[in-house]
């Protein structure tokens, strides 16, 4: 227990270096939203008007540490403020609006990912001399650096575009209402395959070897040869003794493996116009959206910290060699 | 025989929509459409097409502005439209200096707006200004009964649920974050007018992507950059997709004349003649926008208002002639001393500048590339700098740079573009007065523009100011940017055209847009 | 017993105590005592075995004497001096070159990435023991000293070009580079081959008696003890529980575990089941507050005091020392 | 003792003169050693050469000027242009060979300023512990768990435009932990070897140890963490690049694919313009990723196949046949 | 002599390595009779596992069985199909592995360890396996309560008993155990041969006992085996190959061990080094090291030949 414990001041420690962090980022850099604002109006705003617009949105200089006091409180409350981009919507109901896509499209992907990559590696692990095990690791590696972006960009050509066989924007087709009805499922769905897809196919090489890896030394071991000394078949081998202990090291990625997985949701998402959080991180870095970039840096850390935490959890749930 | 209904789809570039309708803070999405403005003044034509008002006409001292609204005008709720609701319009942005878009309140040239009858409005002006009425568009008309509940301090957070306006289409149908649909006023004071039935906003990133939107027909008006237009738009369907791109805004190079060389006007006329601007608009603008031979300051988009005098005046200036930039280079002292292929000062230092572009601005980049190989041909060194927005603004400002590429004012007179230019006034204020060109002469030459309102006097005062610019030549005129403008006919007709140039097709002006739609119909 | 004074003595060791923190708090019963009021003297030529199951604590006083680890208590005495004044005298390095030792495992004891002549050089550089330009040949004779041949060769490869045995007198060799007075042997042969091993007993046993190096000798095994060290002790729990001359401790055990330990050590001919003459039970963890003696709780004679205090020593005969209430 | 030691230490012996030879021989065997029977690092080492070659010599083999309009836009490859130009009128070919140089300088320089703080900051944590370690340890995991390219693309464009040493530090700076932490580890197991007891006890200074004891012993995972490291500031450069957040007017990768992307070069049927640097990207992140895994095949022994393989093979297959099991 | 139960017959293994093949196990042959202890004894490396790992054929790549016959109750293993060899592993052979408390799943229950293996060979339920478990662990002395428990949370002996009762679970005619108790403390080791001896009595299995301890071997073994590199090269009764060992190898072995009891003496064990598999001398393997070595060791293989009834030895001296 006391294991959990000081992990969890850990979380709150960093939780709160991060947070304070992202309070002293704008503030330390040039430029401010409402100069976006006019670059993005490109002159058609008249000069005068700047103070008046600046002091709408509430950006007034003041003293650093009550701005940095009240800034905690809002962190808190989850009050952060009206966002600058959508002004005078509420930066929480934004995020709150594109949050639900962004976690759907990187966790899902994500999953998709692993469950892929461990299977493929856990595959060509035992059949290392075969054809499978020589030939896909090296393949993927090889997918895997197309950079995001491009990766997305050339689905969303090819399949969006010329062949037309798939949506090119949005997380469902607008003419649909929200709801749980099958077509709205299924636009979803269809609208998910691009994104998610290219996330997947950049992100399961990383899973293939690490699972390769760590079912190469889990294979060495004599509990394996055990196993089939028993005379158990060779997919409870595969699985029971020598998969659930090379999950293991993998598990400890998968915390990691989020905060790549989100900001790999970034790229996509603006390449498919996908209605989440990278979109329209994106967008408010753009216009200088202060409020909108600390809410969001704020839910991807607490994002990365709960995942931690869970994987924490989880590995102290798969190892029982862990003190609990 | 006009058929009524259909639907028009626009692409509306942003991060999704949001339950907004405050016009003011809804970045301009329900101007002309939710919103109808009091009048529209058409560049392209000249004329003021009155909307709301009926007649606008100034008092002979230039201090009075009446306003006549039409009759029989309603809100969308069935409530009537009153010259109350206009007064109460221009008011309340008093209380709001972040909604008085023209700053008329914060500079304080207007008096009091007051409603003298139901249909009549008054402005009363501390000074003689012709050119105040020309704000007065962009000022939304806003329901009384509705806008005066608000409390002062809450009107910038307002989101305006349950919209209520005068324009074509104020019935929202839905909305969701990547789509919203807004249809017809069943009140609107035109009648049979619009012949659409609804509009339909789409979201999108950036213009990369309202290009297959476009090559996929999903859309029926865009107003964006599209690479190569011919062969990925007008190719997929050429019967029904079409475009038009009629100049807009004069993008120039600002030379900061306080600094030498460029204090030289020799000087400034070589790197004038050194640039080829059919080339430049050719490579890196896909030959969209117009070259701008007028050194005079403005372009195509004032046509009228160009004195020919002038222009063939100075032609010679724009014409692309680089062994003459050369000579007059070398007659202004600017030789290269140590043979690197690169003109030194006198004092022996390299002639080097950097030109400033906004970072990610693709488009201008480009051209300024181009524009640094030109210079590298009559012997300059110029290098592309890109900055951050912030830093390009106040460079421009703060007059802090020795070349920089900007664009000029797009407005109802070029009058307003000479005062951002040459006003000592503006110095400091706005981006076009840094390059430091200016005398009490003009300054007075300027402001005598708003004290009348004789076409022909101001256009005297125009010419002048044209001669002074070309002269001076602080700014070495590049192109016309395009009015990006592409339509598809496939459901809907009547969209302006080169054949029938009814209104400069810009989206992102309610004004405009709003003829537009109010002449879009079924096929 | 007091013999700190006589010059024969090297190194010598009263009532040492070392104590490990287990868990994150800090109160008394949070550490565990690895070892605890151990004495013994080392003589110069002589050859101490210290012999007691897996944790008994025999590797943790080997690992308090080369500083490894700070002891909690008790004294060491070097030469005739507090270990602490030697140290401020001489300095840490003269100390580290004096005691030196060699590690169970020959596999590990070597850097698999340096190659053997490195490893001989270094003690010797760093000591000073020799300038750069002799040293090639002091290296030689000590491998040539340790039974590697041909010298030359052997300094260029690579330890895991050698076998078990010959990594394990590399790393004597290296002990012996620096001169050492006392050598601490932490299990020296146990993952060694059944044939090789006697190579290297034999060889510590020549260094012993031809050089004067006192040797301390760690093992489980307790015939390689009588073999090579002319005194024993047997360690339970930390405790030093049997000690003095190893054929009396060995052929004559006195205490309790010392005659279960012989007792379970597989004889050929002596086929059959061999019932021990100890209760099976667990081995007790000791902190610093636990009271009685370790081994009563598995003692066929144990008696009620046995639970109560840690018997004093008694001396049984001749260089013999037993800690038993019930002799 | 102390005699047979010292004696005739004065005598000259015959020095480790052929050590270095002999060192240079052994390098030689376990570098054929490591390509034999190891496809993924023949076909990784000889890509990367051939990449690395091409970037070195770029003002040698480039056709055109890298930075200057030497053809009208989007002109398909054809002789003059094997590759195509650009939407501005330059020359894909030279571009994607100055661009390597770009690309690759930034991903290298990322890469050791990383692996440079991973080194310092594992070794040093793993190996002293106590309280050091915890603190080094938290501050590890901290930077672990923030989100890093977030960050980066947040840092990026709070900089204004930034150039490729911009990046390069900040991909230095933030991609360490995770080469710490792995580092911090196998430090930790060595630390307790007894060949790093034996050193202390012998009186090695703890930095002698650090350098010359631990260090040496981390070489494949220092390397492949080092590969590791190029080939995520490789992609993070390229993806800042393509969001517009690096300096668009330098040739690298990023900023070619930047272009391509602005000029749509896809839609307007230009594929050249985009996959050239996208290849050029997956071929050299492929190639790296691939000596990566050949390492890891080095380092850990369960992994080594080699040729053997094959004799293995051969020989079951013909035992098998003999049983009459095939 | 009885039927026997396992017979051997020229059984060479091979391991392929980068460095050329060695030959891990050559021409060995031998036989175990129904309830007869072997002991194979000899130093590390010279082949003792991979003989053992061959007979359950557990060999995976880059380790070869390359020549031989591996006959069990007349059926020959090295033939077996998977199906076969998926049965007749643990229900006829069972085996310890080396280092036995490795063996054990760290992240698995003892009691799953225990329950899969029969029900993977016999058709019952899990809860009827568990109850079988539970008696296994009884059997090995160890309380029921533990077969929820982890191996991480038992002592290394308790860790080894579990191994033995798994290898028990389907009461196979052979158990191999490959050096079951090095890793133990003499007092543990003593336990645990204690038991071994009490299961033998009751379940009368044979067992094939691989040590490189020849004291415990010769406390436990009917007959003894002596390996020296991949060969079998002294193989008869224990108390012969104890007391009037013939090979000069096994003769070094027995003067290696210093005992307890004995006279106290110099002893001067095996000089040398054991002998590299890749680079074999021509002759015979131990010829370096032999203190009788002649000129015909340096070119003939000797063979094993019949010294006594049931007593084999091979070198050219004899
Ligand atoms: N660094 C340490 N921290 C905490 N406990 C330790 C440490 N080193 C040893 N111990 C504990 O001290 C006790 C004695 O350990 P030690 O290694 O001295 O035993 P040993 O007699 O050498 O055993 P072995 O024969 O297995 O080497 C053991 O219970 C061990 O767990
Ligand atoms: N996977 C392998 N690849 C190559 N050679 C191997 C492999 N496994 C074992 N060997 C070699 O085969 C020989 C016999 O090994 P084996 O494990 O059978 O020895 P052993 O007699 O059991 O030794 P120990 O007493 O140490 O267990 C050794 O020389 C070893 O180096
Ligand atoms: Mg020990
Ligand atoms: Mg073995």
């Amino acid at each position: 227990m006391s294991f959990l414990l000081r992990r969890l001041s850990f979380y709150f420690t960093a939780f709160l270096i991060a947070i304070s962090f992202n309070f002293m980022l704008p503030r330390m850099m040039p430029g401010d939203p409402i100069d976006a604002l006019f670059a993005a109006a490109q002159g058609k705003m008249d000069p005068a008007q700047m103070d008046a617009v600046r002091e709408m949105y509430g950006f007034v200089d003041g003293n650093v540490f009550e701005q940095y006091l009240s800034y905690m409180q809002s962190v808190f409350t989850l009050d952060l403020g009206p966002s600058v981009l959508m002004f005078p919507i509420d930066v929480t109901t934004v995020v709150g609006m594109s949050l639900p896509w962004t976690m759907f499209l990187a966790l899902g992907s994500l999953i998709v990912a692993l469950i892929l990559g461990v299977t493929i590696g856990t595959y060509s692990s035992y059949r290392r001399e075969g054809f499978f095990g020589q030939f896909v690791p090296p393949f993927l590696a090889f997918i895997s650096n197309f950079p995001y972006i491009v990766t997305a960009l050339l689905l969303f050509y090819f399949f969006g575009l010329q062949l037309e066989l798939l949506p090119l924007a949005y997380t469902y087709d607008p003419a649909i209402d929200p709801g749980f009805t099958l077509e709205f499922i299924g636009s979803v769905a269809k609208h998910a395959v691009l994104p998610m897809g290219s996330m997947i196919l950049v992100g399961i090489a990383t899973w293939v070897f690490n699972m390769r890896n760590a079912m190469i030394n889990v294979l060495g071991e004599d509990y394996v040869t055990m196993a089939e000394a028993k005379g158990l078949s060779s997919f409870r081998v595969m699985y029971r003794y020598a998969g659930r202990n090379a999950i293991l090291p993998v598990a400890t990625a998968i915390a990691m493996a989020i905060g790549f997985s989100f900001a790999g949701s970034i790229m996509t998402e603006v390449v498919f116009n996908y209605q989440g959080l990278g979109n329209i991180l994106l967008k408010g870095i753009m216009a200088r959206d202060y409020p909108l970039i600390q809410a969001i840096l704020l839910i991807l850390v607490s994002a990365v910290l709960t995942a931690n935490f869970v994987a924490d959890l989880l590995y102290v749930w798969l190892d029982p060699r862990i003190s609990k | 025989e006009i058929k009524q209904g259909g639907t028009l789809t626009v692409p509306i570039i942003n991060t999704g929509f949001v339950e907004n309708f405050n016009p003011y803070t809804s970045g301009g999405l329900f101007e002309g459409v939710l919103y109808e403005p009091l009048m529209v003044f058409n560049n392209m034509t000249g004329n003021v097409e009155y909307r709301l008002a009926e007649s606008a006409e100034y008092s002979q001292d230039l201090k009075t502005i009446t306003v006549k609204l039409r009759d029989g005008l309603s809100w969308s709720d069935g409530k009537a439209l009153t010259a109350k609701d206009v007064a109460f319009s221009f008011t309340m942005t008093k209380a709001t200096p972040a909604f008085d878009q023209k700053a008329i309140w914060t500079t304080g040239n207007l008096q009091s707006v007051t409603a003298t009858d139901a249909k009549t409005i008054v402005f009363k002006l501390n000074n003689a200004d012709s050119t105040f009425i020309w704000g007065l568009p962009k000022y939304h008309i806003l329901p009384e009964h509705i806008w005066s509940k608000v409390a002062d301090k809450d009107l910038p957070t307002f989101t305006n649920p349950n919209p209520v306006g005068s324009g074509p289409m104020t019935d929202i149908k839905y909305l969701k974050p990547q789509q919203m649909q807004l249809c017809r006023n069943a009140n609107y004071y035109l009648p049979n007018r619009p012949y659409i039935d609804c509009i339909t906003f789409r979201s999108y990133n950036d213009n990369s992507q309202v290009q297959p939107a476009l090559m996929k027909g999903e859309i029926d008006w865009g107003s964006n950059f599209i690479a190569d237009i011919d062969n990925t738009f007008v190719a997929t369907d050429p019967k029904n997709n079409h475009y038009w791109y009629p100049a807009n805004d004069a993008i120039h190079l600002y030379v900061n004349t306080k600094e030498a060389p460029f204090d030289d006007l020799n000087v400034r006329k070589a790197l004038s003649m050194a640039l080829d601007r059919e080339e430049i608009v050719d490579i890196a603008a896909y030959g969209y926008p117009t070259a701008n031979f007028n050194a005079a300051g403005i372009a195509e988009l004032y046509g009228p208002y160009i004195s020919k005098d002038v222009t063939a005046k100075y032609k010679d200036i724009t014409k692309f002639n680089p062994e003459k930039a050369k000579q007059l280079l070398d007659a202004a002292g600017l030789k290269d001393l140590d043979g690197d292929g690169f003109r030194d000062m006198t004092d022996g230092k390299r002639v080097e500048f950097d030109i400033n572009v906004v970072n990610g601005w693709t488009d201008w980049i480009q051209v300024v590339q181009m524009v640094t190989e030109y210079y590298e041909e009559i012997g300059i060194k110029a290098n592309v700098k890109t900055v951050d927005w912030a830093v390009y603004d106040s460079g421009l400002k703060d007059s802090d740079y020795k070349m920089s590429i900007n664009w000029s004012m797009v407005a109802t007179n070029p009058i307003e573009a000479y005062q951002a230019y040459f006003s000592t006034s503006q110095i400091g204020k706005s981006w076009h007065a840094g390059h430091g060109v200016h005398s009490p002469e003009i300054d007075a030459l300027i402001d005598s523009f708003g004290l009348t309102n004789d076409a022909q006097k101001q256009q005297a005062i125009l010419d002048e100011l044209q001669e002074f610019t070309a002269a001076n030549l602080p700014f070495i005129p590049l192109f016309s940017n395009a009015t990006w403008f592409q339509y598809s006919t496939a459901k809907l007709v009547g969209w302006p055209s080169k054949e029938n140039p009814y209104v400069q097709p810009v989206w992102y002006d309610g004004g405009k847009r709003n003829l537009i739609i109010n002449n879009l119909h079924l096929k | 017993m007091d013999t700190t004074n006589n010059p024969e003595v090297v190194l010598s060791v009263r009532n040492m105590i070392k104590d490990f923190p287990i868990g994150q708090s800090s109160s008394k019963n949070s550490y565990m005592r690895a070892v605890n009021d151990v004495s013994f003297d080392l003589r110069k030529g002589e050859a101490l075995a210290i012999v007691g199951e897996s944790g008994s604590g025999k590797s943790t006083g080997a690992r308090v004497l080369t500083r490894i680890y700070e002891k909690t208590g008790g004294d060491i005495i070097f030469k005739g001096k507090p270990l602490q004044q030697y140290i401020d005298d001489h300095g840490t390095l003269e100390y580290a070159r004096q005691v030196q030792m060699i590690f169970q495992d020959p596999f590990g004891s070597l850097n698999p990435v340096h190659s053997i002549y490195h490893h001989i050089a270094r003690p010797l550089l760093i000591h000073k023991r020799a300038d750069k330009k002799v040293i090639d040949k002091l290296v030689y004779e000590l491998l040539e000293l340790v039974g590697l041949f041909p010298a030359v060769e052997t300094a260029e490869k690579y330890p895991h070009e050698l076998s078990g045995g010959q990594r394990q007198r590399v790393a004597i060799a290296r002990a012996l580079a620096v001169d050492p007075e006392v050598i601490l042997a932490d299990e020296p042969i146990s993952m060694l081959d059944v044939s090789v091993r006697l190579g290297i007993l034999n060889l510590m046993a020549d260094l012993k008696d031809k050089h004067g190096i006192s040797f301390m000798y760690i093992t489980h095994d307790i015939a390689t003890a009588r073999y090579f060290a002319e005194k024993t002790a047997v360690m339970y729990v930390g405790h030093m529980v049997e000690w003095g001359n190893s054929d009396k401790v060995t052929q004559t055990p006195q205490h309790p575990y010392t005659q279960l330990l012989l007792s379970a050590v597989p004889e050929a001919g002596q086929s059959g089941r061999r019932e021990l003459g100890a209760k099976k039970g667990e081995i007790p963890m000791w902190k610093p507050d636990t009271k009685g003696c370790p081994f009563s709780a598995r003692c066929p004679r144990a008696l009620d005091c046995c639970n109560e205090s840690f018997p004093e020593v008694t001396q049984i005969a001749d260089d013999h020392f037993i800690r038993c209430h019930n002799i | 003792m102390n005699n047979s030691i010292t004696s005739d230490a004065n005598a000259p012996v015959p020095g480790h003169k052929s050590e270095f030879k002999k060192k240079c021989h052994s390098a030689w065997i376990k570098t054929k050693a490591f390509f034999h029977g190891n496809p993924p690092a023949i076909i990784g080492v000889s890509l990367m050469t051939v990449i690395l070659l091409g970037a070195l010599f770029a003002p040698v083999l480039t056709t055109h000027n890298p930075e200057k309009r030497v053809a009208r836009p989007h002109v398909a490859p054809n002789a003059e242009h094997v590759l195509g130009s650009t939407r501005n009128g330059r020359d894909v070919y030279s571009q994607v060979l100055h661009g390597a140089r770009k690309s690759l300088t930034v991903a290298l320089f990322a890469g050791i300023i990383a692996m440079t703080i991973a080194i310092a900051v594992g070794v040093t944590s793993g190996y002293l512990g106590g309280k050091i370690d915890e603190w080094m340890n938290f501050v590890t995991n901290v930077f672990l768990v923030f989100p890093q390219l977030p960050l980066l693309i947040v840092l990026a464009a709070f900089l204004g435009q930034v150039g490729s040493m911009v990046i390069t530090v900040l991909l230095g700076v933030t991609s360490w932990p995770w080469g710490a932490r792995v580092i911090r580890s196998q430090t930790m197991a060595i630390r307790n070897k007894e060949f790093i007891i034996s050193a202390e006890v012998m009186g090695e200074s703890k930095i002698r140890i650090i350098l010359v004891e631990i260090l040496p012993n981390l070489i494949s995972i220092v390397f492949g963490g080092f590969l590791g490291t190029v080939i995520y500031a490789m992609g993070a450069e390229a993806g800042l690049g393509i969001l517009g957040l690096g300096d668009a007017t330098e040739v690298s990768w990023g900023s070619m694919l930047y272009w391509a992307q602005v000029s749509s070069s896809l839609y307007t049927g230009a594929w050249w313009e985009m996959l050239v640097p996208a290849i050029a990207l997956a071929l050299t992140g492929g190639a790296l990723a691939l000596i990566n895994m050949s390492i890891d095949q080095v380092s850990n022994p369960k992994l080594k196949t080699g040729p053997h393989m094959k004799l293995w093979k051969k020989m079951n297959r013909e035992t098998m046949k003999r049983r009459g099991l095939l | 002599m009885k039927e026997a139960l396992l017979e051997i017959n020229n059984l060479c293994v091979d391991y392929v390595s980068a460095n050329g093949v060695a030959r891990a196990v050559n021409n060995v042959s031998l036989t175990i009779a129904p309830g007869e202890t072997l002991g194979i004894a000899g130093e590390s490396g010279c082949g003792k596992s991979t003989l053992a790992f061959a007979i359950t054929r557990l060999h995976k790549a880059p380790a070869l069985i390359s020549e031989g016959e591996i006959i069990y109750n007349g059926r020959d293993v090295l033939k077996m199909s998977d199906k076969e060899l998926r049965d007749f592993r643990w229900n006829d052979v069972s085996i310890v592995f080396q280092s036995a408390m490795n063996s054990l799943n760290p992240v698995i229950t003892i009691g799953e360890q225990l329950t899969d293996v029969i029900v993977a060979h016999k058709r019952i339920s899990f809860k009827q396996a568990a109850v079988k478990a539970k008696e296994l662990l009884g059997i090995v002395g160890i309380h029921g309560d533990r077969l929820k428990s982890f191996p991480h949370q038992l002592s290394g002996g308790m860790r080894q008993r579990v191994v033995i009762a798994i290898a028990l679970a389907l009461e196979p005619k052979l158990i191999i155990m490959d050096e079951p108790t090095t890793a133990l403390d003499v007092v543990v080791e003593r336990e645990i041969l204690n038991e071994l001896y009490d299961l033998k009595e009751k379940f009368g299995f044979s067992i094939l006992f691989i040590s490189h301890d020849l004291s415990l071997m010769g406390e436990i073994a009917d007959r003894i085996g002596v390996m020296y590199a991949g060969n079998l090269i002294e193989i008869g009764d224990a108390k012969t190959v104890f007391s009037k060992p013939s090979h000069p190898y096994t003769k070094g072995l027995i003067a290696s061990f210093p005992t307890i009891h004995g006279p106290k003496e110099r002893l001067y064990g095996i000089p040398g080094d054991p002998v590299n598999l890749l680079r074999l001398p021509t002759g015979c393997n131990f010829q370096d090291r032999c203190a009788d070595c002649m000129d015909i060791c340096k070119k003939e293989d000797p063979l094993l030949a019949e010294l006594n009834v049931d007593y084999h030895a091979a070198c050219h001296k004899l």
